[in-house]
């Protein structure tokens, strides 16, 4: 089976161990992701914040590309591009004015027939009906499932789990062996995108997560979006300053957990790219 | 030739503010048949009806068109004045000019315009309208009260002392209500069950009051003075006559561990049980749900231990039916349950509680015994928080309006906590605090000045659990909205008023309207509050919007004394709008050709078979006929006739007719 | 030119819809003008002939509007105005009766920002499907017919 | 849209939001959920609720303020008020909005400076490559914010991971790109 793929920029750089696992788990699936052809930014949180046309325009060249090329449904691991193609989509689909002004930019036409699945739907579609058989290596840690914003927020655009206590990831690691603790920072925000401008503030909202995590006894935090890894991750020497203490939990991308319950191979997974050493 | 009077009404400035009242008199007097038309600034006064009285005496008006506001209003207003003047009252006819133009539209020529089209319309209609007279029938003089919570108690005392016959009903074990789970009430902080207990023993000892608890309303037929009432009375799986209400039984059932509903889930029961301890009657249910014996067929401990034999495994409901002539409605009011508030963890976390169960930790004779222990360990909160508007006025999550009683209940619990833990520290978080009412606000003060309870203005964000505490992160709006966070030990909710699980099937049962919100309506937001828009039906208490006691208690007595008037006639008149069947010179009789299809789209059964005889006494005939005293004036029976044989007066095919006629030939 | 002002012909039960109409009123909710209703005590009274002589009358569109299922004053008026309505429609369309211009809804006696709204979209989409002439029409050739006969 | 402000009587600062966004400011009753929510608001100057309230004013002198204040740039956009605000405010909406307007009108707070920087920086990446060239937005960030020393030793962790391309990824369709960017631009300025 194939399904049309958008990485996005950090798949392709910061972030590209997320990218490989989501591609490793998907290969051991007979699942292909067909990259969408000459794809482009998203214009992530700058754009948004910036100019609201642009914010639109970038995320509906991709669909449109997605469309031409045959698509039916695009897996999009990114929560925030996920996030922008699902509100892009969203506000194209309730205004045609404004849809065709903003494809008017691009000349590729647009008809919004393209379905934009996150990571956890892609799983829960393709992957988990099949994974119990196949878990040879039980993911077998505390893990704390970390949603953030983009995931699940606004609910009324993205109908997807809950916004408070979400339980989508929970109900994944609990199937690749896993027990996901209750705690209380599912879906506070990590800084986001503040990561390089204000790094202290990311220190101080991401610190947050990563005690509570650790006082909760979590042997690992789950996450399902880039710029929460690397906020997570990266920025653990700010999370420690803030916190005042060292702490090691790694922060795993859903697929390297799900990979590694598979069973597959640690490198192909990635794992080698974290800084915060992966030690489960 | 029709002599009709039009009187054009400004209702103030309610209507000639967008429309221009004396162009529609002076349009409409120039219409066939109109013989007088004016127009007045308030025509339902004193003076107004003089001015329609007076022209049908000096111009020997035939019928009359009061174009002013809805027929709902002043309709009975207007016809009296009619009668009075010696017209028959269903010769007159009201355009509503205010409710359907004046106030829905902008100032202009258009909205003048519908103004007259809607004045022409019953001008025309009202000259084939036809002397009616109001049809008598008897009243039934015994009251059915459904809901045995304070109002429904405070209306069948009160109904029952006018001398008159009153059955209650109450769909729980015992009657009593919400006020009987309350600890103390506000603003006085007396003790609820103490006022409460001597008036449920009044109920069951009054001579002119039948109580049925564990009974619930199954059908209801008929209309004003003449209802019959089918009752469920559940199976209470024991012998009333023959228990004494020892209470061998329930202390010797083995099933122990049913969450208590009087105790809101904080206390446990048995299966089989009398809901508290001083419950009217007196005398056990068993729940079958949760008994041994009905889920694996054996135990009966019950039937062991009784003294008297009372128990009944094999009861069934009954079904009773009785005849009523008036219904007071006082079914109360549920709370939402708070779990729609996932970012307050109400059933994820066991310390964050609703205000009800926090009455029930308040109360003496409550699982804790009156004092303040949260659920988790049973410690005693140094800390606690309560949150207003829980659910109240939060449009998101489908509740826009005030609760209105959580104001005061908050004050009461933060006051009683001070009280009965001393040293503890209480944080109100509000957005406003509506205390208006008799020594409301003076209470709410004396919480905040003299027992030192801290009112925070803003709501929480969200509350959360961490080593035991229980986060509660909110904002002080009044300080810049500067982040405010409190570890509590225990959080309690004020959870909104919401109408009951299954009112909207008891309306559908009783044909009454109810809001949005599935509350009761009332007739007339101002003038007919305990009114039903169906005749003989009244409310009473929280089932018609959030009400606090002494609110429930007025109402109450209200409808009582509504029913009371009603009992006060052998007769009651009703209007005459009802169908007919037509008659005609024979050999014809009636255009009627029996094939009786409105019998069975007649929801009354009020259409019988007629056979018309010869003087032999054969049946030449049968033809449809409808029974007046049945007969409710919906006029389906008219739709469906195929021959065009039935007819509704005061909306006749000839009226309606004219009236589509009359709007589009001009309009 | 002036934008077309359709004629709409309401009729609505007495209990529910009219007295949502009220309600809309009390909350001076502002709608279009076009609409002129006519009160029945239930939509079970409605004759189906009333909406062809509407038309016949000059009518550009009719609402026709009670209570909810379940919340009819007496008991059952509304569903027997639905069945009927549901044959009505297809024979409409048989006879070639635009039904689009006929609105069947419920609107109960607390909705009245419902009643308004109702108004308004009906008054949109009879505006956008024009004046009713081709029923017209054929009315006056059938009266010239008649008499001429 | 334009009209329905007009019809609702709020003018200035509030009715463009409506314009633009359709967000009522009016349906704020100012409860504070949202600042108790806000993960930014203590470092903001002003948290949402205030701003809401600021423009609720319609006091052009407050307007000014929210132009120019810092709480619209360092709001993340998370979503937390919108998702618990009990009158369903889409406050990142108007967020977005207000810091467009902010920009246009040369009101950025000078606090914000690093966050404009990063932004646009951000933009410039993909408006000339279509993709984000990480190592070319830091190189332009700091060269437009002077914080060279800042991050200086990520790089080169970065770097070992893997996680830097040293090589810009380019998209085929450039122009594409640039007239989108035009087109929007030019919008943005009207």
């Amino acid at each position: 089976m194939t399904l049309g793929f958008y990485p996005g920029c950090s798949l392709k750089g910061s972030s590209r161990e997320y990218a490989e696992s989501v591609l490793a788990v998907a290969k051991a699936f007979d699942i292909i992701l067909e990259e969408i052809e000459d794809w482009n930014c998203c214009g992530a949180t700058a754009a948004h914040n910036m100019n609201k046309e642009l914010s639109l325009a970038l995320p509906a060249r991709i669909l449109s590309l997605a469309e031409r090329q045959g698509f039916k449904e695009i897996v999009v691991p990114c929560a925030a591009c996920y996030s922008r193609l699902t509100v892009t989509k969203h506000e194209l689909g309730k205004d045609p004015a404004l849809k065709a002004s903003v494809t008017d930019a691009n000349g590729l036409g647009y008809s919004g027939s393209v379905s934009v699945l996150n990571i956890v739907q892609m799983l829960d579609k393709y992957v988990t009906p099949n994974l119990a058989g196949r878990v040879v290596n039980p993911f077998d840690h505390k893990v704390a499932c970390y949603y953030g914003c983009l995931l699940v927020r606004p609910h009324e655009i993205l109908k997807f789990d809950r916004e408070e206590d979400p339980q989508s990831l929970d109900a994944l690691m609990l199937k690749a062996g896993a027990t996901p603790i209750d705690w209380a920072f599912k879906t506070e925000c990590c800084g986001a995108g503040l990561s390089v401008s204000r790094t202290n503030s990311v220190g101080r909202l991401s610190g947050k997560i990563i005690g509570d995590a650790k006082d909760r006894g979590a042997e690992a935090v789950i996450v399902a979006c880039p710029m929460c890894h690397s906020n997570l991750d990266m920025r653990r020497d700010a999370i420690n300053s803030y916190l005042g203490e060292k702490i090691d939990i790694p922060v795993l991308y859903i697929t390297q957990a799900i990979g590694l319950a598979l069973g597959l191979d640690r490198k192909t997974l990635g794992l080698q790219r974290h800084f915060v050493k992966v030690s489960v | 030739m029709s002599k009709i009077g039009v009187f054009v009404c400004h209702c103030g400035e309610n209507i000639s503010a967008t429309v221009d009242c004396a162009k529609v008199a002076e349009t409409a007097g120039k219409y066939d048949g109109v013989a007088f038309s004016v127009d007045y600034k308030y025509m339902c006064s004193d003076p107004g009806q003089s001015l329609i009285k007076s022209a049908i005496k000096e111009k020997g008006l035939t019928g009359v068109v009061v174009a002013s506001c809805s027929p709902r209003m002043h309709e009975p207003t207007f016809r009296k004045a009619c009668a009075e003047a010696g017209l028959n009252p269903f010769m007159c006819e009201m355009a509503n000019l205010r409710e359907h133009c004046s106030w829905v539209h902008e100032k202009g020529e258009a909205t003048t315009e519908k103004a007259i089209d809607l004045v022409r319309i019953l001008v025309e209609k009202v000259k084939y309208n036809h002397s009616l007279n109001e049809i008598k029938v008897p009243v039934t003089k015994t009251a059915l009260v459904i809901g045995g919570g304070i109002a429904g108690i405070q209306a069948s005392l009160d109904i029952a002392n006018t001398g008159h016959k009153v059955i209650l009903i109450e769909k729980d074990p015992s009657i009593g209500g919400h006020m009987s789970q309350l600890s103390e009430t506000f603003p006085t902080l007396d003790c609820s069950q103490c006022i409460l207990t001597p008036r449920m023993v009044e109920v069951a000892q009054h001579p002119n009051i039948t109580l049925y608890t564990y009974a619930e309303l199954e059908s209801l037929e008929g209309f004003i003075g003449n209802f019959k009432a089918k009752i469920r009375r559940k199976s209470k799986s024991i012998d009333e006559k023959l228990c004494t209400g020892c209470g061998q039984c329930t202390t010797k059932c083995p099933v122990k561990k049913i969450p208590s509903e009087f105790n809101e889930g904080l206390g446990k029961r048995t299966a089989i049980y009398v809901p508290f301890p001083q419950a009217v009657p007196n005398k056990p249910v068993i729940d079958r749900k949760n008994c041994t014996y009905y889920i694996k067929g054996k135990c009966k401990v019950c039937e062991i231990v009784c003294p008297t034999g009372a128990i009944r495994f094999d009861q069934e409901d009954q079904i009773m039916e009785v005849e009523i002539g008036a219904i007071v409605i006082a079914t109360g009011f549920t709370i939402k349950q708070p779990d729609f508030f996932p970012e307050y963890g109400y059933g994820k976390y066991a310390d964050v509680i609703t205000g009800l169960q926090f009455e029930r930790l308040a109360s003496a004779s409550g699982p804790t015994l009156g004092e303040i222990r949260r659920p988790s360990d049973g410690k005693v909160p140094e800390k606690i928080v309560f949150l207003a508007c829980a659910g109240s006025r939060d449009p998101a999550k489908g509740i826009p309006y005030c609760s209105k009683i959580c104001c005061m209940y908050i004050a009461k619990h933060a006051m009683l906590y001070q009280h009965k833990v001393h040293g503890g520290k209480s944080y109100v978080f509000y957005m406003d605090i509506r205390a208006g009412g008799k020594q409301y606000e003076e209470f709410v003060r004396r919480a905040i000045e003299d027992d030192g309870v801290n009112y925070i203005r803003g709501r929480v964000s969200r509350i959360y659990e961490k080593n035991g505490k229980l986060i509660v992160n909110g904002v002080d709006t009044l300080l810049n909205a500067m982040p405010v966070e409190i570890e509590a030990d225990m959080v309690v909710l004020a959870t909104a008023g919401v109408a009951n699980e299954g009112a909207e099937e008891l309306a559908q049962k009783l044909h009454i309207s109810y809001d949005p919100y599935k509350f009761f309506a009332e007739a007339h937001p101002k003038l007919k509050p305990v009114e039903t828009n169906t005749a003989g039906i009244f409310l009473a208490g929280a089932c018609q919007a959030p009400r606090d006691i002494p609110e429930s208690v007025a109402m109450a007595s209200g409808a009582a004394v509504k029913v009371a008037g009603l009992f006060s006639q052998d007769e009651l008149t009703r209007e005459p709008i009802i169908a007919v069947v037509n008659r005609q010179a024979p050999p014809v009789y009636s255009s009627c050709v029996g094939c009786f299809l409105c019998v069975s789209a007649c929801p009354y059964q009020a259409i019988e078979k007629e056979e018309i005889k010869n003087r032999n006494g054969e049946v030449i005939k049968s033809v449809a006929k409808v029974n007046p005293g049945l007969c409710q004036g919906c006029g389906t029976c008219v739709a469906f006739c195929r021959t065009k044989s039935i007819d509704i007066q005061g909306y006749t095919h000839e009226q309606m007719y004219t009236e589509v006629m009359a709007l589009l030939n001009e309009y | 030119m002036a934008e077309f002002e359709p004629k709409i012909v309401a009729f609505v039960c007495n209990w529910c819809t009219y007295a949502g109409a009220d309600l809309t009123g009390t909350s001076r909710i502002k709608y279009a003008s076009n609409v002129r209703i006519i009160r029945f005590p239930c939509t079970g009274r409605i004759d189906y002939m009333l909406l062809i002589k509407a038309f016949d009358e000059g009518a550009d569109g009719i609402i026709v509007s009670g209570c909810h299922p379940n919340d009819c004053h007496y008991t059952s008026g509304n569903f027997h105005a639905r069945r009927r309505w549901i044959m009505f429609r297809s024979l409409c369309d048989f006879m070639g009766i635009n039904t689009e211009r006929i609105k069947f809804s419920w609107v109960s006696a607390a909705e009245g920002a419902k009643w308004a709204d109702i108004v308004n979209t009906t008054v949109a989409e009879i505006r956008k499907l024009g004046p009713y002439t081709d029923y017209k029409k054929v009315a006056k050739y059938q009266e010239k017919e008649v008499t001429h006969g | 849209m334009s009209s329905d402000a007009h019809h609702s009587g709020i003018s200035g600062l509030g009715g463009e939001v409506l314009e633009h966004t359709d967000v009522k400011v009016s349906h704020c009753y100012q409860c504070g959920k949202c600042s108790a929510g806000c993960p930014l608001s203590e470092e903001m100057d002003y948290p949402p609720s205030v701003i809401m309230r600021m423009l609720q004013t319609g006091n052009p002198s407050l307007e000014d303020k929210v132009l120019r204040s810092f709480s619209i740039w360092v709001c993340l956009t998370c979503e937390m008020c919108f998702a618990r605000c009990p009158m369903s405010i889409d406050i990142p909406k108007m967020m977005d909005f207000l810091r467009e307007k902010s920009l246009n009108e040369k009101k950025a707070n000078p606090k914000a400076k690093e966050i404009v920087a990063f932004h646009k920086s951000f933009l410039d990446s993909i408006k000339y490559t279509g993709r984000l060239y990480e190592i070319g937005l830091f190189v332009d960030y700091k060269t437009r914010t002077l914080k060279i020393l800042d991050d200086l030793a990520l790089a080169p962790k970065m770097m070992k991971r893997g996680k830097l391309n040293i090589i810009p990824e380019l998209i085929k369709d450039r122009s594409g790109i640039a007239a989108i960017f035009r087109k929007s631009n030019k919008k943005n300025k009207n």
